[in-house]
């Protein structure tokens, strides 16, 4: 060992333990974060409650149990698209075509069910396998054949749109008369159904919790203290419980029929949401999905299978597509060559971004694109009530949008300027 | 020293379009033994890790591992073979943390599910050995790393595996005294368990601190491959920056003949010096 | 696949071919479903060579694709236009090119068609106002406050319908019969947006809303939708367009009051046969003119009816051959057609 | 000196002076590049070949003088869009409000001209006024605030579409009447006209490269053999002279009335071409912009004012919609709730990307926007001479355009598997 | 020595989020003199530098350059100031050539066109300057060029402006033998010509060949800054890595407390050793 490093031999040094955290520490650090600009879920919060309160002063309609259990069944195509969308983003790509993609798989659905006369079941897998056909031919074409998605989504949105044309025979409306179908985006659950649902899920996520906990303090590792996992598992069923509630109020307008409970679709979101994040931020092939957008070549050299993992992002994708695809059509009862059209593509991209995914990758979250989602539900919503000119909605809307992306930016701004990115 | 070396190239061409970065390069590392890779700035070295390592394809030449020849067509196929590598360009995700780093490709599971914890002490483990103390937490994104961390966070994603071969490309570039004291010692202490190491570095003094052999790369050319107690400092100096030096090295002057002394020869034999 | 002939001479000399530019497919399915078909079959009896394309809805499609057919030879030239500026421009390369032009459905104002072939927009909008009431009365309605869906502020059609039946509506909200409730424009005829431009009107209302003026069938089903939703599906009538086989179901389930039927095959014979002629070198009479206020000359025209469908009367559609019993009366409508009388 | 680098002192050396170059050493390095996939605007001319034989095939019609003339006049608003698009892609942003800009630019336009009676210059100052004014908002809020440019201009493409309501009032078109607004997109040049531009831009061609390679060669640096430069003057000069040649040929199919010349919009675009490379390749600021594109962070730190880099792009952009918007007036001679609206978006971004422009940022040229233009309006041209039904039309141009671009893509494709990238 | 610093640095704080990086930083830079600035992986030296240069901003403390107080919010007040620094991170655009990137953000230009032949001529004298003899073209893309050549080329790019302070944050960690040397030589005539020069380095032996004074940082805090001549090798490495060595350093071990000898009396005084 001629002439390594001079003289002092340091002994390796423990990495050494952080400071066992308090509930004090931790409030602390959160607002630390906060003041660095690290926000997490906190802006697009806070610009939906603007916008609630906004909206109420202007219309009180607003505030009803009514335009509450609306909002969810008006959101939820874009929500369920945005979520598919966010695999996608993830990667940095883009996918052009999931609106039409839905348009197509929602035709397929109405051509089984409604012209063939095939039961539900049967066409709605025929729908989801069609939209994971085209998730695999846009992969591949991305993948392997290596043409840009903007590209390859770009062809597919123009050439699904002739595809709905052909499908549906040139642009006739097709009812889906299906009782199942058009339960999905119509009805609700009975009341007692909702409160057990919810019951259950927020028993699952406080064992999840609490399990999760006791693990790592068994290993001495790091936690958050137990105070803090209690308070989280407590918002979590107050936040629960009063949706439940007020969607378990009466709304009906008619006091000859009654009209109450949860939304068929409000759980199926909540489903996919638990499952996609679950996928996501639990298993391997959801962190490899971040890694590859993070940084394509470190992915590579790590051994992941990155055309795999592209490939598969498109499939999820389309399939998301399907799905909002078959509620968008329950929801109108009906599917025509607009379906899955016009803003559906810009809307459900939006609201993944303004939830806060990153358009170039490797930022992004489920959760975000049901955040953003609601964003843009209500601003429809609240445009809706305000009943004005198209020109004049579209002026607001386009301003509307604006606003709640601001609060979002201003804190990131606050993190560029502090190093914190 | 083994009969047959672990990994060993033959005739190694590279280009990149109109540019020819390798040309016929011949090298052989051995198990159990530190081979130290030198040269200067723009002779190829991390070209040619990248070609064994399956980054770059090579244009021609074998390769051959444990004696039988082998096709690595990409890094999972090296991977496969056993071969861990650590890059100049470090190639971590900015966007995941250290532990998530450290595990990426490899993740341990608890069935589908991720097992975090376990992976979390592991990573703090490999890390304490190699001298990190600044880290505060092991969640932290490695975008917010300083150099040296970043560098200590990839040698430790490659040693925490069971692999054969080792390489690493300038893994001491960003780090401090003591760290770099720890890489040193770590890379000699895998060698002593019989694993091959192929070491990159412009420090010569930890070259000749830690290797077996010197493999030499002037301008994309093997001008020599020798064991590390046949040559001195400055030998391996004039060798890397004018090609030849006495009688080692290449045949003409900023040569384009052939090296003179083919260097499956040298490596036993140790040529004169 | 082709072996026309160039067609690089003068106009005159030219083989007859006829080229017809639709406007889109998704404001309404009848472009791609009936005129199309219609407009083929009539060309191909007549056997001439013909070229039908749709613009999508894009201006600039539309000129690319009167362009093409220019460049492809057509001596006759039959446009949907998708707004009076394009058209006329259009229309007036066409003239100087020696190709003749029909108007077909929609007015070039300022143009220099030969022909104009349509329905009267304002009838039908006056005799969705009039079902309206109709529906209303039957109900026995007090003071009803209406919702109207417009459709697209961007289509001159769109607001010749609502100057028919706002002209029935205003009377019956200047005699305070009626209550003008919410009032807006689909942008793009979107049945989706329709659906939650609806629902919002409904809880702007609290309820309170007794009758829909749709402007089109899928408009209406996009109302009935949110009507069934909140249970009040029937209760509240709607109003129709196109006579699509949607509408005329939901008018069979009694969720649709009306639709407006447009003998689309009427018209596209109408059209069809002046083209012919046109392309043989005749130049037939029309039976009427139309006023172009803003080129300021007599248009000679062919101006078809438009037709109130009731349940009473949705047999005659299917007479009409514009739909045919098989597609209408599946399953659950069997009952309802025989009841409707629908053989 | 103590322990520095031991004993052997290397003697600094020159940066080895290549070899000079040959005219065949160049055509050599030249193949080697297109070997290792590094192929420039090669494989969109190829494709953009590809389509012209295939359509040709099909329809005789398409290798006529006259539709030779509609392509240029059919692309012209869509490349013009594009070619300010570059500029904003070339930062890694995205401008979706590109479309209905050009559509309220125009809807400016019409107003002024049409409703108020101003002078035609009058209004396309106003117009582009008006697009300078959009770019600077956007801009603004893209850099200053730091909302995501996705979502801004989400925000204004929506803003937009009521604007363009509200200023033409609802669902009323504006005609355009005034003769020199309508002779931008629907009048010729006079051939004597067209020829002498061409040996005008020719001849200046001609002059900037050799003073160049005078100029580098008495520098004592690295230089194209002057054969090079000699061949591609002359092959400007064919290919310029042949299009003017074509152009320039009688194509009225009526004897009555003749019609030839070049389209005023085409010395138009070659202006803004000449222009907008100018100013990318040689001046400072486009130095910078391709800097920012790069790395922002590097261009920071190299000085350059990023934030008024990434104003100017968007100003760029709504400029170049404005004159787009303008064109596409001309041309409908009329300006309605539609203009820049429907694909012109879509069309115009894929215009760039298929040209060779990457989504993120630091990759393109002005030129691509042309040729990606080109493919583009031949696609639409070639479709339009097919006529088949709109769901038939929809499905062929996707996967013609599909086609297209796979061309380049496969050369990437092999530059990614030689490490060129 | 001059009388006034060119650069002084006051009391600097900075933290990310939760996490203090450098605390109550004092560091003082004169002209004509080579300070070097040493300190374990992750002391905070980058981020230090980052403060100086307007990529961060610091959230306490003063920045004096020639005595007067300055604010320095972005990198072009930096530059204004005459302040040119070479980053760890080196910060090229990979998608520009190497002349593009040597002048990026002060382009020669003749009216309003770039210059481009006088700014070739100009990057390939001062590249030849630095022993770089592998690049084929100045024209190539900086992504294509190794670790060595990069780093280079962003020395390069620094050194060639009438700067008045240059900053080299771990400028030889790439380089091979020969541009090391190069290099070295390069900071030495710089502050001879009466420039200051502050270098980062974990080479001891590069910082005692060049360095006028040292500088150790531990943990975010300045432990001391002393003259080269007025320390060991020995004592550096224990400074650094253990932030005291006998009377020098911070008070407490692993210590919060405040340094004993303040580095505004250090820098004259040199201490006791
Ligand atoms: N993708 C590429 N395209 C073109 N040339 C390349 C490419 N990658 C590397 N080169 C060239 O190949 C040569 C060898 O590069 P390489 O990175 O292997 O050098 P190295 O020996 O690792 O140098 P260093 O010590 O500086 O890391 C250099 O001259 C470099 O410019
Ligand atoms: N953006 C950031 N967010 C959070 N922590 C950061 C950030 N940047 C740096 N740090 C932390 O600050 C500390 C100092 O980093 P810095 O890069 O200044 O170290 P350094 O002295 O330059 O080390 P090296 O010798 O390894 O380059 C490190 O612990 C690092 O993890
Ligand atoms: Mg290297
Ligand atoms: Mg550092």
């Amino acid at each position: 060992m001629s002439a390594a490093p001079p003289t002092t031999v340091v002994p390796p040094v423990e990495v050494p333990a952080a400071p066992v955290p308090t509930v004090g520490s931790h409030l602390r650090d959160y607002w630390a974060r906060v003041r660095g600009g690290d926000m997490g879920a906190l802006p697009a919060v806070l610009g939906l409650i603007a916008l609630c309160v906004v909206f109420t002063a202007l219309r009180p309609n607003f505030m009803t149990e009514g335009n509450f259990a609306n909002l969810f069944t008006q959101g939820a195509a874009v929500v369920l698209i945005a979520m598919g969308l966010v695999f996608v983003l993830l990667l940095g790509e883009i996918d052009l075509s999931a609106g039409f993609a839905s348009g197509v798989c929602a035709a397929v659905l109405a051509q089984l069910v409604t012209l063939q006369g095939y039961p539900w079941w049967v066409a709605v897998a025929a729908a989801i396998v069609t939209g994971v056909v085209i998730g695999l031919v846009i992969g591949f074409l991305v993948a392997k054949v290596g043409i840009p998605s903007f590209v390859v989504t770009l062809a597919a949105f123009l050439a699904f749109q002739g595809v709905v044309l052909l499908l549906i025979k040139g642009g006739t409306n097709v009812s889906i008369r299906d009782e199942v179908l058009v339960a999905i985006a119509n009805r609700n659950m009975p009341p007692w159904l909702g409160w057990a649902l919810t019951l259950l899920g927020v028993a699952g996520y406080a064992l999840v919790q609490l399990l999760r906990h006791r693990n790592r303090s068994a290993l001495g590792l790091v936690t958050e203290p137990l105070a803090v996992v209690l308070i989280r598992i407590g918002a979590l069923a107050v936040l629960a419980g009063t949706a439940v509630y007020l969607l378990n109020l009466e709304r009906s307008r008619n006091v000859l029929v009654s009209l109450k409970g949860v939304p068929i679709v409000v759980p199926i979101i909540v489903i996919l949401l638990v499952v996609l994040t679950f996928v996501l931020q639990r298993t391997a092939y959801g962190r490899h999905v971040y890694a590859v957008g993070g940084n394509r070549e470190a992915a590579r050299r790590a051994g992941i299978n990155v055309d795999r993992i592209r490939i598969s992002v498109f499939v999820i994708c389309s399939s998301m597509a399907a799905i909002g695809g078959i509620v968008a059509a329950s929801r109108g009862t009906s599917v025509d060559a607009n379906t899955g059209g016009s803003k559906v593509l810009l809307y459900a991209v939006g609201a993944a971004v303004i939830g806060g995914t990153s358009l170039f990758g490797g930022k992004g979250r489920i959760v975000d694109a049901v955040l953003g989602g609601a964003v843009i539900a209500v601003i429809d919503n609240g445009m809706g009530l305000l009943g004005r000119s198209s020109g004049f909605t579209f002026v607001v809307t386009g301003l509307v949008l604006l606003l709640a992306a601001s609060v979002d930016a201003l804190s990131r701004r606050r993190a560029a300027a502090t190093g914190n990115r | 020293m083994s009969a047959t070396p672990l990994l060993e190239l033959r005739g190694i061409d590279k280009s990149f379009g109109p540019v020819q970065v390798l040309r016929d390069v011949d090298f052989s590392v051995n198990p159990g033994e530190v081979t130290a890779l030198v040269g200067d700035n723009g002779a190829g070295k991390s070209t040619l890790v990248k070609c064994v390592s399956g980054i770059y394809s090579a244009d021609g030449g074998q390769v051959l591992f444990e004696g039988r020849p082998v096709q690595i067509h990409n890094p999972r196929d090296a991977a496969s073979l056993g071969i861990e590598v650590v890059y100049q360009d470090l190639a971590l995700c900015d966007n995941l943390d250290i532990v998530q780093n450290m595990f990426l490709g490899r993740e341990k599971r608890r069935g589908l599910v991720l097992d975090e914890p376990t992976m979390e002490q592991m990573a703090a483990e490999t890390l304490a050995g190699l001298s990190v103390r600044t880290v505060k937490s092991l969640r932290q994104h490695v975008s917010s790393l300083s150099g040296g961390q970043r560098q200590t966070v990839a040698i430790a994603k490659a040693v925490l595996w069971n692999s054969r071969l080792v390489i690493l490309d300038e893994p001491t570039a960003a780090l401090g005294v003591a760290q770099t004291a720890q890489v040193l010692e770590l890379v000699r202490r895998l060698a002593d368990n019989g694993l091959a190491v192929v070491l990159i570095s412009h420090n010569m003094n930890d070259v000749f601190a830690v290797s077996d052999q010197i493999a030499m790369l002037y301008l994309g050319q093997m001008v020599a491959q020798l064991r590390t107690s046949d040559v001195t400092h400055a030998q391996v100096v004039e060798l890397i920056t004018a090609g030849r030096s006495g009688g080692l090295g290449l045949a003409g002057e900023n040569g384009n003949g052939k090296r003179d002394t083919p260097p499956t020869e040298t490596t036993s034999a140790g040529a004169d010096r | 696949a082709c072996g026309d002939d160039a067609g690089d001479g003068g106009g005159s000399t030219a083989e007859p071919k006829i080229g017809v530019i639709l406007p889109d497919s998704a404001s309404s399915d009848r472009w791609e479903t009936a005129d199309r078909k219609y407009l083929e079959a009539a060309f191909n009896a007549a056997g001439v060579k013909h070229t039908i394309q749709n613009a999508q809805n894009d201006k600039a499609q539309f000129q690319t694709i009167a362009d093409q057919m220019m460049t492809d030879g057509v001596t006759v030239l039959m446009i949907v236009n998708l707004d009076s500026g394009t058209g006329k421009a259009v229309l007036d390369k066409a003239k100087t090119q020696g190709v003749l032009t029909i108007d077909y459905d929609r007015l070039t104002l300022g143009g220099s068609a030969e022909y104009y072939v349509s329905f009267d927009n304002e009838a039908v909008g006056k005799l969705q106002g009039e079902g309206l009431v109709k529906c209303l009365t039957d109900k026995g309605a007090k003071n009803p406050v209406i919702a109207e869906l417009n459709g697209s502020e961007t289509d001159n059609n769109a607001t010749l319908f609502k100057n028919g039946y706002d002209g029935v509506l205003k009377t019956k909200y200047d005699s305070k019969e009626y209550t003008k409730g919410p009032d807006q424009w689909v942008p793009g005829w979107d049945n989706a947006q329709a659906g939650t431009i609806f629902e919002q009107m409904m809880t702007q209302q609290n309820g309170k809303i007794d009758g829909v003026l749709a402007a089109n069938d899928g408009l209406g089903n996009a109302v009935i939708s949110v009507l069934k939703r909140n249970k009040l599906n029937g209760k509240v009538p709607v109003t129709g367009q196109d006579a699509t086989l949607q509408g005329l179901q939901n008018i069979l389930a009694g969720d649709q009051c009306m639709t407006v039927y447009k003998a689309i095959k009427q018209e596209a014979d109408a059209a069809a046969e002046l083209a012919i002629a046109l392309a043989k070198g005749e130049k037939k009479a029309a039976p009427t003119t139309v006023k172009d206020p803003e080129g300021n000359r007599d248009v000679p025209a062919v101006l078809l009816e438009p037709k109130a469908i009731y349940k009473e009367n949705v047999k005659d559609v299917v007479a009409d051959g514009f739909i045919t019993k098989e597609a209408l009366c599946t399953g659950a409508f069997a009952a309802a057609c025989t009841e409707a009388g629908v053989s």
